[in-house]
């Protein structure tokens, strides 16, 4: 079977948020998951420029800039929804209010250090926003990431080699070939995708792996991702 | 006298803005920039300027052009990156050490501005502990977590977006046009806000986000 | 499923509370008491309790009625002092030293629930330096003042009293009685609001006043 | 001359009060003030409770039980006045964003040291309030007393014998038969109930009194108390 897509690890990240969770959705491939929240459930996304319930982007129609998400996406508002300024939507972060953020990341460590706000681009300024407070405080941090990098490089390793965002934070890692739970005991595989052994996955990573002896297989349904 | 922080122009606005000033910029995703205002402020040529802006450089804001006039020798964001592929103004400026830069996380960016305005000279936040931005900070810990000590931001000057004012300065904001706005008015000694419409009737009190306490002058621009 | 905090009684409301909790009740100057929570929390006996009031004894408010059931061990307000002329409750089990009292500048009360709320596990301020309530505390100078740190507050239970609740628990607040009961929503495990109104329809976002976000369980009591 | 009462004593700091300001008023004799400010002059009443714009009481018609000031009192609203909670309210406060607060006292010293809070009366709870927060953060804090208690003791201290709300903040005193300011070379009387001496002044104070050489006579209007 082939990896997941961006849009497809997006799906299957949603398929984790659960009935009434708020959830904060980072800049790129995890705000995609707002789409593929399971039907009947209520969820509330939580965007940190203060928007506490964004709906689907806006159509044209109905597209207004000063109705934004942190990405700058014109979105809309879900029913029951509100807008605070940064300081209380930061607030409600650190406070601990978020059941789960889920973002994107370069690497993760099996003691759940993440690293994803610096690949270290020589003389590109920093750029934090708000990934520290997300990842500190959040009830849980959810990642998506493929694997391995481009170059084929193991995202999921013994120890992070780029500038951490938090210690010892994430608690899920979706991939394209792979869920992966951060436990005290390190990186365990709940889902592999169909036609890699446990050995490849092995070879493909930094840090020991373990199995989850009800390892399912990774699946999601056809996603095209834009052009 | 009625109260009335009404102001005919961007250059009444800045009056007795100085070189050196600490100006704290809102804005963030695209929403509540106070262009008109940062636009003047270039035009002033006010220099040795501290930016405080969660972006150094965003492409819906003006800051880049205080930067690239050679005004600002310092800032304070969360995000110092630029968008197009190459360098930005700032980014030219910074590796040639011409430009001082503070990053800290948007939270703690965002409480130590509303810790200025609030009269906490600082406090401690879980968040940037354990990695490269808690260097040289004092941690601390608090039951069995580790926290880092964040000093208060405080301005000369915050340059703002709202919506509606009206004549004691109390403003409404559209959306997600307030984010940083309301805690830089707090923050700052001279806080201006530009609105689209300033009205001689009171904003009704429950509709008010932010008191015009912490309003000094309001310049309507229209858009 | 739709998310629906509204609960049936005063009973479901306080479902799962147990001896020993923290015990945030909002309520200042004669408006926004959670008196139909109070009452009912006393109804239940739930002891052993730590009541976080801005008063311990407040006319308007029933807590002196969960002190005068013995149900308190400890009090943290801004003002202990009974309205009439005797000895209130809380004064008769304080003088006889079986409650523990926690006295703070209210501001520093407000201050410390919100930095419960808001992840802070403790702030400096200047409310209190040179005064007896600050023995024992650390005082550190910043700039040319010195400070007091204060701990957050965090509680187990909030009980508070609004306006208007809609089905995601968002609530607004009539003139005066928001008061300590945001902050205090935001600081508790669970909390729970005592409103005039809970609607099926969502409040309009922009008159919000506290996201349900924060709000557990709503209660309709009407009045 | 009669020595001012309680309510002229209120009008006199109200005459202090200056177009534009910020003010809070005390529980007491100070939230009297409201009543006297010179006409013309537009000003901000802040009650700590969070209203900010406080207006009259309300009549009987208008009185909503919801709508109080810090002391419980209904009043009205002033045109351009919100309300906020408790938090932002002493975050204003504590700020530096209430220009003058005016208070009442027990004593001051002449270091301007307050003491408004405990009287030591025994086994009444202790009743600190927003005082300390206003004492110590407002621009000015102005206080409003009697020169001396019931008994003829000084209010007027070298040292505060009462524990102290703040140490060094009070700017000005109006009394019921001088006001005084506070500077850093101690109490200077500014204004002197006619028939009084300034000898006879120094008595009855337990501080050095300087006597400004511009020092005028204190009057104040005819104002009947409440029966």
């Amino acid at each position: 079977m082939r990896p997941l897509n961006r849009l497809q690890m997006a799906w299957r990240a949603a398929q984790d948020i659960e009935d009434g969770m708020v959830v904060n959705l980072g800049i790129g491939m995890p705000v995609a998951c707002g789409d593929y929240i399971r039907p009947g459930l209520e969820v509330v996304i939580q965007a940190e420029n203060g928007v506490i319930g964004a709906g689907p982007l806006a159509d044209q129609a109905h597209a207004d800039s000063d109705l934004v998400d942190a990405g700058s996406r014109r979105i809309t508002l879900a029913p029951g929804a509100t807008i605070i300024d940064s300081t209380a939507s930061f607030a409600m972060i650190r406070g601990g209010h978020i059941d789960a953020t889920v973002l994107g990341a370069f690497e993760v460590a099996a003691n759940g250090d993440l690293a994803n706000w610096d690949m270290r681009i020589p003389n590109k300024g920093p750029l934090v926003g708000g990934a520290m407070d997300l990842a500190a405080c959040a009830r849980q941090v959810w990642i998506i990431m493929e694997f391995n990098t481009r170059k084929g490089a193991p995202r999921l390793r013994e120890r992070c080699l780029l500038p951490l965002t938090a210690p010892g934070c994430v608690r899920r890692i979706f991939t394209d070939v792979a869920v992966v739970h951060v436990t005290p005991r390190g990186f365990l595989v709940t889902e592999l995708l169909p036609g890699l052994t446990q050995d490849e996955l092995q070879a493909r990573a930094d840090a020991k792996l373990q199995f989850a002896p009800e390892c399912r297989p990774l699946t999601a349904p056809a996603i095209a991702l834009p052009e | 006298m009625p109260i009335d922080k009404r102001v005919a122009s961007a250059a009444e606005a800045l009056e007795g803005v100085s070189d050196g000033a600490v100006v704290l910029c809102s804005g963030f995703g695209g929403a509540g920039f106070a262009n008109v205002l940062i636009a003047a402020l270039r035009e002033r040529g006010t220099s040795n300027l501290t930016l405080v802006s969660n972006s150094a450089t965003h492409r819906f804001s003006l800051t880049h052009e205080l930067i690239e006039a050679g005004l600002v020798r310092r800032v304070i964001c969360s995000a110092a990156r630029g968008h197009a592929p190459g360098l930005s103004p700032f980014e030219e400026l910074w590796k040639d050490g011409r430009i001082d830069l503070t990053v800290l996380p948007q939270g703690t960016f965002a409480e130590a501005i509303r810790a200025g305005g609030a009269g906490i000279p600082a406090f401690y936040t879980p968040a940037g502990f354990g990695t490269r931005l808690a260097e040289g900070k004092e941690i601390r810990r608090f039951g069995d977590r580790d926290y880092l000590l964040e000093e208060a931001i405080i301005g000369d000057l915050a340059l703002i977006r709202a919506d509606v004012a009206d004549r004691w300065g109390n403003l409404t904001f559209r959306h997600a046009q307030a984010n940083f706005g309301p805690a830089m008015a707090t923050a700052a000694k001279l806080a201006i806000a530009e609105v689209r419409i300033a009205q001689d009737q009171p904003i009704p009190p429950t509709e008010v986000q932010l008191s015009g306490v912490f309003v000094n002058r309001v310049l309507t621009v229209g858009g």
